[in-house]
């Protein structure tokens, strides 16, 4: 099964604790009797393992979120399997995931303004899931870790922090908070949903710190959702780019950035400003729209932008295909084999 | 091009203040807002005197003077009514009946909003859909209408009225709280609090409602203002209880005495604009709650409390008053 | 400031103020410039540092409870905000130059002349500055019709030339805003920009909102029609890459401040300010070794009460613990290379 | 046309009238006045809408003003304010000796709308049509209706018309003389004769000619063949919509109304001080009273009863109710002008004790002898120990009963009652009312040609029904029943002696005032109002001749005498 | 296109609800409508005629849905059957003769209270805390906060009763026979003007304010901004720009609103003897004549329904954003 491998690190021997497989989504829309479907996923299929990161880049609307929210089970898979532990919990938590699965995985979202209730202080906010996962007993305990998870994330003095509410904090404390949020529960895994892109560019780099601190100090896994390639090629491990709600290409980050392989990332990777090259040298190959989600055609989502299309490319989807190490990708410039 | 008009600055706030400022805006609003201020004032002034009907205006309301039709007088201060009674009595302890069968209305009419509106948006699907059909129907069918052909079937009383108006007046308000729970639903911070491992019932009393006390607030005030307006035209129609002491009441038998043609003005004018009075009062609080949901509303006002009403022109331009440094 | 040629706008010690409730959000704080004809002017800077209220400010449509508190904003020659009072004829004298539009009636129907026909601005929200009721068509032909003397036929045949342009199906024209994407209503506004061919065109922050790709795009047929028409571009953004590879002078904003002012070659290789170089540290490159970026510890100050002096001391990895009473004026500390930064370049004698 | 003596008016030769009444302008000329161009605004009682729908059928019980007593004519008026009978379509009648036949001599003369002759046919078609039809309507329906008293109507002559009882029976009369006639030829060719509008009526009453029928008035004017010479003087009667008695009251303020029916509160400042050509007279007909359920303990009890009778300050009362335009009832429960001739002059002769006068002390004493016993927060308990805890519906729209509730329950507290005012619809309440399902309540006056129909109604047996089962609209519903009734009931109705009668009246007076089956509060006024703008010839307090109101539906016939007394204005 | 077949299966399930309402409603009460309705026709009744006028009011012995099936199709041949208070005529008689009226004062009245209101509320939210906005406005709040019947009695009583300037009552003058005619149109406008200036002073506080905030969220959008950069004048931007996208939520609230006028015409209608539907109404409860009531509230609804209907068609068309959906 070449799909399972595509993303599989071929040197590793043991499962890792997250794997996805063939993950789709479709979101029904449309009136009372539309049967129309907006396809945000399709066949999606990743791993990743404690003190990891994964990037998963692509262009607003391309699905990363929604594959994130199919992860954290805020939204059921139309189909697929995702392994946790060696246990597909789509199979043994139907409907929604048990708390303990909720113990181990967490997320943290885009909007550091939306994520945090603002009718609640952010000591509250952060007792909450110690008090749900029961991480500490007694008042104090719980206390004492919530300045403790303050402090983890840069939050200093915690007693203060702990007091205050979202509107008083700025953007990259309330996006720390979040993190320390999530950490409250002590997971093994965060899928971090764009978590920088919504802040002031001078402060990014420390939530990606913080970020790559904790992935080194407490070999906690990482899914990083991003549109920036630059901020995905300088933390994450390997990087999956997505088009459309497919995995068109992916590989270690440094390795796919420098040799991007599907037109597409070559694409992306070109339109990415680059101060050095000024913007008149270089020429932008592909124009047009991103193909509607809704009822696509099939063959793969990209042929209709893609400068260098072939027949075949509009009517089947191509297999996945390696070409390096730990570098595959879907194109039909590089069949399978 | 030197225009040194002062700038009229306002004072920052310390700190504990704007974090309750924060939390309750409602409350802070009618502190700001000149119109919303007033009209606590007024709807507070109305509420003591209902509270305090016995010792402001003490006796029983419907003793019968042996007088009728009296203009103000040293014994009676607002004359007394066709039936000989005391028109102040009769105000002050009309606004007893008259105010509770307002928030009486309200409160009845917003938990039934509240709870169908935070159904249908949590829930959504087939209940959403069946909640809403219902909303819809009771949003398009005339509540006064309704209310007047329900009365048909209803017991007269006070229980009933707030029953009835508030059947027919929470609708409106269980469509935007519905909205309101649509997109609060969607917030990421309901969805941390689900990843969280927080349940449905939480996320509702935690997450939701308090995200949604202007709202609840603010339609509680408006069907206050359905409630006090409504009743009134009931009594004025005869399909409330008669024999309770009401404005609406107050108005009907001032109508049925024909106190209009005796000129008999003191028979209608305090009732008649106590209801006045509240309603206005309440719409005034509501144009500061809507100062919250909507703060571009405040932004002119802070600028014209700083450069007077003048900053205004005929073409709109941003105005420019310097300041000395 | 510039003595090589005149400029085609000068902004000289702007201020600007929010008039909140809790007190004056001083937005924009002694803040001068020039654009020169034909020339890309960046103004770079983080969220909130006030970028936007400039480019509103020159066009005198900030919002209530925005007021000027201070400066001068001369266009050709001409205060801007003193329109009011300024005479037609000046007006036609200094701004107009020998071009014919619409008569002028009164001084203050000026502030609506000087609109779009000088200078023209794609918002920073371009998604949603087009009516959502109106066909497209109108929407540009109303531009039109207002400031020059055509009929109604005439005007749809120049929508019809815009539309080529910015590279649309002129059948297009017939369309309602949502029934375009994004970067499609993105080229119309650019194109309603353009309709009055304006002498300075703001763009502020015209493609954040959109893919990197569509993006690029937009930006080469900015810069092509650029070269065609000749008009200045004063170019809004927070992302310095895109705006070195976009623009020929730079000013970088920071907390209402212009904290460093040179030519865009100069910002990139040269950072005077420490701001400057805190903010080129937080952009990881696409390319080279993977190196570990600091970014720039803690948050922008506060607008409503500001800290006096220098306003990045808080965060400044350089602070040598001088203590500045007033906020560093830009001074020149290369040719045509302006930083404000006066504990480490020392105190400037003139402002 | 030509008129020619006062005697053309119609005579009676009725036992009860002592003298022969005429009508319309009998004193003053000798001649018969032209005919005017004056249209009087009528606002009849019980008729308050703001759109009509039109229908002039006698048959229904939503015709429109002036149906009864207008368009169409009874054989006799029994003239209740006057104490007279006044003959009408009939000229006299006549009991057989064993009292079953009764017979009407037809007025000559007297044509149908159309022309046509009015004939003895007439008469008997309408008994027929009554007879025949179990859905239609009318107030000689009791006599030939299945369980009448009628066995048949014949007609010997065209001016004859024979009724033939199937018992002794002679109050039986007033029903009969009551029933407004119609044409057979007219109404023989209507299929169904219980849902025509007869929109078109022809009729031998003075206002006949329906000519104008608009969304918010009609017109009816006078009938050309109109059978009492020069009559009547106005050209027509137009009827306004009107919303409710308060409306009425700015109308005539306004000089919108000539005649009206409504109860205006504050009538002398609200309209009469505001409009000098209006005026009122509110001549006391009925009674309104007080009931007190029968089958419930203690109101089984006369004695309670009469305590009562004691509690309650009636001059307060009157003065809340109708700001003093009634006057106190007293224990015969008569009201003075309903039954002139027949209720005693002085009360006392009766020679019972008085219990209709404010009295608290003495309903207390009464009922401390009568050993219902006060506890201590003041209310009494029965024998059994229950305490004397009841439920006053109020009614809502009957302002003037909302107006005293609260004095009613304070009196009636004073004696140890404990009173919860509860308030219903009318619907509602009269839901209840006739099936027994209430403690207490206000009622208002009953009519009755006599005191025979009007005792008979309050507290005879044959109209009594047990809880559960509706009675008749007024009659009995308090489930009283004093045995002492029957034998004089029988009495009366099994003589056609005037003499007699009215003694056998008195001593049902006398019934009445010893067992207090319902507690009399006040009269309640006939609301007359009328303007002298455009004509005279009004009754009124100084020339009571007829209780003029004006009323749609339920009408009495008493309306058509004033209908035919107009005259020019002086 | 979608989007109106959606609403019109809205539509379609409301005037069902409506139906089914309409004829259960009475039936299920306790009680027999019969014997309440028969109770007031005079003790000379037999029960031989109140069985027969039992059924004649189709009081059948038959099972209700049989009832039920033959009211409905019934009512589609146009028979809503027949009115106890007035019978023997038909509801729909009935209803006919007020729904002119009805229309008449309605629609006037909604149609200057939207025009005036809306006028009022463009102008005010253009120069907020201008003088014209600081007066208006709140006059106009002043003015809805009394109930309606209380403004229509002190309309009446001065200028009717003290100035004479208009009638006092009905909806024309009597001496004047209907038709086309100049006089007669003339009497009917002037019978108009009290009742619908009393509607209008109601009602216009609702369009102010819903038009003044919705202007103020609209003048804040983003396109205003730009249609000020671009010199347009200032009618322009006022009527093109913001008025037409602010009358939006105005349309979804006129649909919903028109059912409270509705209702505040009773009073209205009650105090100007004016013939109207809901006058009807409010006589049809107290006669609990159920088949005239639920013919009223079928026909208001109905009416609502298609008033409704109507403005979603007009939104779509002033919308093109829902067109799509
Ligand atoms: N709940 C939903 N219902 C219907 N469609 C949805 C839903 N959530 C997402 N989509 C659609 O699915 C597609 C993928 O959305 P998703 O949010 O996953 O993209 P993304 O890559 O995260 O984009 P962005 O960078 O803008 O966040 C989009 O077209 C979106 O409109
Ligand atoms: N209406 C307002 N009321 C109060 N303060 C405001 C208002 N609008 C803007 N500000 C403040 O003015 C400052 C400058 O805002 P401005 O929009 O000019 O920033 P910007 O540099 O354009 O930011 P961005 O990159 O986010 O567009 C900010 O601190 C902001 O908070
Ligand atoms: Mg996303
Ligand atoms: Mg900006």
């Amino acid at each position: 099964m070449p799909e399972a491998q595509m993303v599989g690190s071929s040197l590793e021997v043991r499962r890792p604790l997250l794997e996805v497989r063939h993950l789709v989504k479709r979101f029904p829309v449309g009136g009372l009797f539309g049967k129309k479907q907006l396809h945000a996923v399709t066949d999606v299929s990743f791993t990743l393992d404690r003190g990891e990161v994964v990037a998963l880049v692509g262009e607003s609307g391309s699905g990363k979120s929604t594959t994130a929210r199919l992860i954290v089970r805020l939204y059921e898979p139309t189909s697929g399997e995702i392994i946790f532990d060696g246990k597909d919990i789509l199979k043994t938590e139907p409907r929604k995931a048990s708390l303990s699965f909720r113990g181990r995985v967490q997320m943290i979202f885009q909007d550091p303004f939306g994520s945090l209730s603002p009718n609640h202080s952010i000591g509250f906010q952060l007792e909450r899931p110690i008090r749900i996962h029961k991480r500490a007993r007694g008042e104090a305990a719980v206390r004492a870790k919530v300045y403790e998870l303050l402090e983890t994330a840069g939050l200093n003095p915690p007693e203060e922090m702990a007091r205050k509410y979202p509107f008083e904090l700025s953007g990259g404390q309330r996006q720390r908070v979040a993190i320390a949020r999530a950490l409250a529960v002590e997971p093994e895994i965060i899928l971090a949903d764009e978590p920088v892109s919504m802040l002031d560019v001078s402060i990014r780099m420390g939530v990606l710190n913080l970020m790559h601190r904790l992935k080194e100090e407490r070999g906690i896994g990482f899914l990083y959702i991003t549109h920036d390639l630059a901020s995905a090629r300088y933390l994450a491990d390997r990087t999956l780019v997505m088009y459309a709600g497919h995995v068109v290409e992916a590989g270690e980050s440094v390795d796919l950035m420098d040799n991007p392989q599907h037109p597409y990332t070559q694409l992306l990777l070109s339109a990415v400003p680059n101060p050095r090259a000024g913007l008149r040298t270089r020429e932008v190959q592909a124009r047009g729209e991103i193909p509607s989600l809704i009822n696509p055609p099939p063959g793969c989502p990209f042929a209709p932008r893609c400068p260098r299309v072939m027949p075949q490319c509009r009517h089947t989807m191509p297999e996945v295909a390696q070409v390096g190490p730990d570098h595959w990708l879907r194109c039909h410039l590089f069949p399978p084999g | 091009m030197d225009k040194r008009q002062g700038i009229r600055d306002t004072k920052p706030k310390n700190g504990r203040l704007r974090v309750l400022e924060q939390r309750f805006p409602w409350l802070f609003v009618i502190v700001r807002h000149r119109q919303a201020r007033v009209g606590l004032a007024i709807i507070s002034v109305l509420i003591l005197m209902a509270l305090f009907a016995p010792v402001i205006a003490p006796g029983d309301p419907t003793e019968y003077h042996g007088v009728t039709n009296t203009p103000p007088s040293k014994e009676h201060i607002l004359g007394t009514d066709p039936l000989g009674r005391d028109e102040f009595r009769l105000m002050v302890w009309g606004a007893r009946v008259t105010l509770l069968v307002g928030f009486g209305t309200a409160a009845l009419a917003m938990v039934i909003a509240t709870v169908v509106g935070v159904v249908a948006g949590y829930f959504r699907g087939i209940v959403d859909d069946i909640l809403m059909l219902i909303t819809n129907l009771f949003l398009i069918i005339p509540g006064l209408v309704l209310l007047i052909v329900l009365s048909a079937y209803l017991h007269p009383g006070t229980g009933t009225v707030i029953l009835a108006l508030a059947f027919t007046g929470w609708a409106f308000h269980a469509r935007i709280i519905r909205a309101m729970t649509l997109s609060l639903r969607e917030k990421d911070f309901v969805a941390a609090a689900v990843v969280a491992g927080e349940s449905s019932f939480s996320i509702i009393f935690r997450q939701i409602l308090p995200n949604m006390v202007n709202l609840i607030v603010g339609g509680f005030i408006g069907t206050t203002i359905y409630g006090i307006g409504a009743s009134t035209a009931l009594a004025f129609l005869g399909l409330t209880k008669m024999t309770e002491i009401s404005w609406g009441t107050n108005l009907f038998y001032a109508q049925n005495g024909n106190a209009l043609l005796l000129g008999a003005w003191w028979a209608f004018v305090p009732s008649g604009f106590c209801v006045a009075l509240a309603a206005l009062a309440l719409t005034w609080i509501n144009f500061g709650m809507d100062e919250i949901t909507n703060p571009r509303l405040r932004a002119e006002r802070e600028l014209r409390k700083a450069l007077g009403r003048k900053f205004m022109q005929r073409v709109r331009a941003t105005p420019v008053r310097f300041r000395e440094r | 400031m510039d003595d090589r040629s005149t400029p085609l706008i000068d902004i000289r010690n702007l201020y600007v103020e929010y008039l909140t409730n809790r007190g004056p959000v001083r937005a924009v704080e002694n803040v001068s410039f020039a654009v020169k004809s034909g020339e890309v002017f960046g103004l770079a800077g983080e969220s909130a540092c006030g970028k936007s209220t400039i480019a509103h400010a020159i066009l005198r449509v900030l919002r209530p409870p925005a007021v000027i508190t201070g400066g001068r904003i001369l266009y050709k020659g001409v205060d801007v905000l003193g329109l009011e009072r300024t005479s037609p004829e000046e007006y036609r004298n200094k701004v107009l130059g020998g071009v014919t539009r619409k008569g002028i009636g009164s001084s203050a129907e000026l502030i609506e002349r000087y609109r779009w026909a000088e200078v023209s601005m794609v918002f920073q929200s371009a998604m949603n500055s087009l009516n959502p009721v109106v066909k497209i068509v109108h929407q540009i032909t109303d531009v039109l019709m207002r400031h020059l003397d055509i009929d109604r036929a005439e005007a749809r045949r120049r929508a019809e030339e815009l539309m080529e342009i910015v590279n649309i199906d002129k059948r297009r024209l017939e369309a309602y805003p949502h029934q375009l994407s994004g970067g499609m209503r993105q080229r119309i506004v650019i194109a309603i920009a353009l309709a009055l061919r304006p002498s300075l065109m703001i763009m502020d922050e015209p493609t954040t909102a959109l893919d990197v790709v569509v993006q690029k795009d937009i930006l080469q047929q900015i810069d092509q029609l650029k070269r065609e028409y000749g008009f200045s571009i004063l170019f809004i953004t927070h992302d310095l890459s895109l705006m070195v590879e976009f623009s020929d002078r730079i000013a970088i904003m920071y907390a209402g401040e212009i904290v460093e002012l040179a030519p865009a070659n100069e910002i990139l290789n040269n950072p005077l300010h420490p701001y400057t170089k805190g903010l080129l540290a937080s952009f990881p490159s696409i390319t080279g070794e993977r190196v570990k970026m600091s970014g720039i510890p803690g948050a922008p100050p506060n607008l409503l009460n500001p800290p006096a002096g220098c306003r990045f001391r808080e965060r400044c990895a350089e602070w040598t613990g001088v203590d500045i009473p007033r906020s560093p004026q830009l001074q020149e500390v290369i040719p045509d290379h302006f930083a404000a930064c006066e504990c480490k370049y020392g105190r400037a004698d003139h402002a | 046309g030509e008129g020619t003596t006062t005697t053309s008016g119609p005579t009676t030769s009725a036992t009860p009238t002592s003298a022969p009444v005429t009508t319309g302008s009998t004193e003053t000329s000798s001649t018969v006045p032209a005919q005017s161009d004056i249209i009087l605004n009528v606002t009849p009682a019980g008729q308050s809408a703001t759109t009509f729908t039109y229908n002039f059928n006698p048959f229904t019980t939503t015709y429109l003003f002036p149906t009864l007593a207008g368009i169409y004519e009874p054989l006799m008026i029994n003239n209740r304010v006057a104490g007279e009978l006044v003959p009408w379509l009939a000229t006299e009648y006549k009991w057989s000796d064993d009292l079953l036949t009764l017979t009407f001599t037809l007025r000559d003369g007297v044509k149908w709308s159309d022309g046509t002759d009015f004939t003895s046919a007439d008469v008997v078609y309408t008994f027929d049509l009554l007879k025949s039809n179990p859905d239609v309507a009318g107030n000689g329906k009791v006599a030939v209706a299945e369980g009448g008293f009628v066995s048949s109507v014949t007609a010997p002559d065209p001016k004859t018309v024979e009724f033939h009882f199937s018992k002794v029976y002679t109050p039986g009369f007033y029903d009969i003389i009551a029933q407004y006639i119609v044409p057979k030829h007219v109404w023989e060719n209507i299929a169904d004769p219980a849902k025509d509008l007869n929109l078109k009526p022809v009729g031998t009453g003075p206002f006949t000619e329906v000519v104008v029928m608009q969304d918010q008035v009609y017109e009816v004017d006078r009938n050309p063949y109109y059978w009492m010479p020069g009559q009547p003087y106005v050209k027509g009667l137009r009827m306004p919509a009107y919303s409710g008695n308060e409306a009425v009251a700015t109308m005539l303020v306004n000089g919108d109304v000539d005649w009206s029916g409504q109860f205006i509160a504050n009538i002398q400042k609200a309209v009469l001080d505001n409009n000098p050509n209006v005026h009122a007279w509110w001549p006391a007909t009925s009674v309104q009273f007080f009931a007190v359920n029968g089958t419930i303990k203690p109101f089984d009890d006369p004695v309670v009863r009469k305590a009562i009778g004691l509690c309650f300050d009636r001059n307060k009362i009157i003065q809340l109710a109708n700001q003093g335009t009634s006057d106190p009832a007293d224990i015969t429960g008569l009201a003075p002008a309903g039954y002139k001739g027949w209720k005693v002059e002085d009360v006392s002769s009766l020679g019972v004790e008085d219990w209709c006068t404010y009295d608290p002390a003495k309903a207390n004493a009464m009922l401390d002898a009568a050993g219902y016993a006060k506890g201590s927060d003041g209310v009494r308990t029965n024998k059994d120990g229950t305490p004397w805890k009841f439920e006053l519906p109020m009614v809502n729209g009957f302002t003037d009963w909302l107006a005293i509730a609260p004095t009613l329950k304070e009196e009636l507290e004073a004696i140890g009652f404990q009173i919860n005012i509860v308030n219903y619809d009318p619907q509602q309440w009269f839901g209840k009312l006739f099936v027994g399902d209430f403690q207490m309540t206000m009622f208002f006056g009953l009519d009755a040609d006599t005191p025979f129909g009007y005792y008979r109604n309050i507290m005879s047996s044959q109209t009594f029904k047990p809880v559960g089962t509706p009675t008749g609209f007024g009659q009995n519903f308090w489930r009283v029943v004093v045995p002492e009734i029957e034998p004089l009931l029988e009495k009366f109705a099994g003589t056609s002696d005037s003499a007699v009668q009215h003694e056998v009246a008195i001593e049902m007076q006398k019934v009445f005032a010893q067992n207090a089956p319902v507690i009399p509060l006040f009269t309640a006024g006939t609301f007359y109002v009328y303007s002298d703008a455009k004509v005279s010839g009004w009754a009124n307090a100084e020339n009571p001749f007829v209780r003029p109101m004006p009323i749609g539906q339920n009408a009495t016939s008493e309306q058509l005498i004033q209908m035919t007394s107009w005259k020019p204005k002086e | 296109m979608r989007f109106l077949l959606r609403r019109l299966q809205f539509y379609i399930v409301a005037f069902i609800a409506a139906l089914v309402t309409v004829f259960y409603l009475p039936r299920l009460l306790p009680g027999d409508p019969a014997t309440a309705i028969l109770a007031p026709m005079g003790s000379r009744l037999t029960q031989a005629q109140i069985d027969a006028l039992r059924k004649a009011l189709g009081l059948g012995e038959e099972p209700l849905w049989k009832q039920f099936a033959s009211f409905v199709s019934h009512l589609f041949r146009g028979d809503l059957g027949v009115s106890y208070s007035q019978f023997p005529t038909p509801v729909t008689d009935v209803i006919a003769t007020s729904l002119k009226w009805t229309l008449l004062l309605g629609l006037t009245s909604l149609l200057l209270s939207v025009v005036i209101g809306h006028l009022v509320g463009i102008m005010g939210a253009w120069r907020r805390g201008g003088l014209f906005d600081t007066i208006v406005p709140p006059v106009s709040n002043f003015i809805g906060a009394f109930p309606a019947f209380f403004l229509a009695l002190g309309v009446l009583y001065f200028l009717g009763l003290k100035l004479h300037w208009f009638p006092i009552s009905h909806a024309a003058d009597h001496s004047i026979p209907p038709g086309f005619t100049l006089a007669y149109i003339g009497s009917v406008l002037r019978h108009l003007a009290m009742p619908m200036l009393v509607s209008v002073l109601v009602n216009l506080q609702i369009w102010i304010m819903t038009m003044r905030n919705s202007m103020v969220v609209v003048l804040a959008e983003d396109y205003i901004t730009m249609a000020e950069a671009k010199g347009l004048t200032q009618r322009r931007i006022m009527f093109n720009y913001a008025a037409r996208n602010a009358i939006l939520p105005s349309v979804t609230g006129f649909g919903i609103f028109l059912g409270s006028i509705l209702g505040g015409q009773v009073l209205i209608e009650q105090v100007f003897s004016y013939p109207g539907l809901g006058f009807q109404l409010v006589r049809a409860v107290g006669a609990r004549d159920y088949p005239l009531m639920g013919g009223l509230f079928l026909a208001i609804t109905t009416g609502i329904l298609l008033v409704n209907f109507l403005l979603d068609i007009l939104y779509t068309y002033i919308d093109p954003r829902v067109r799509r959906q």
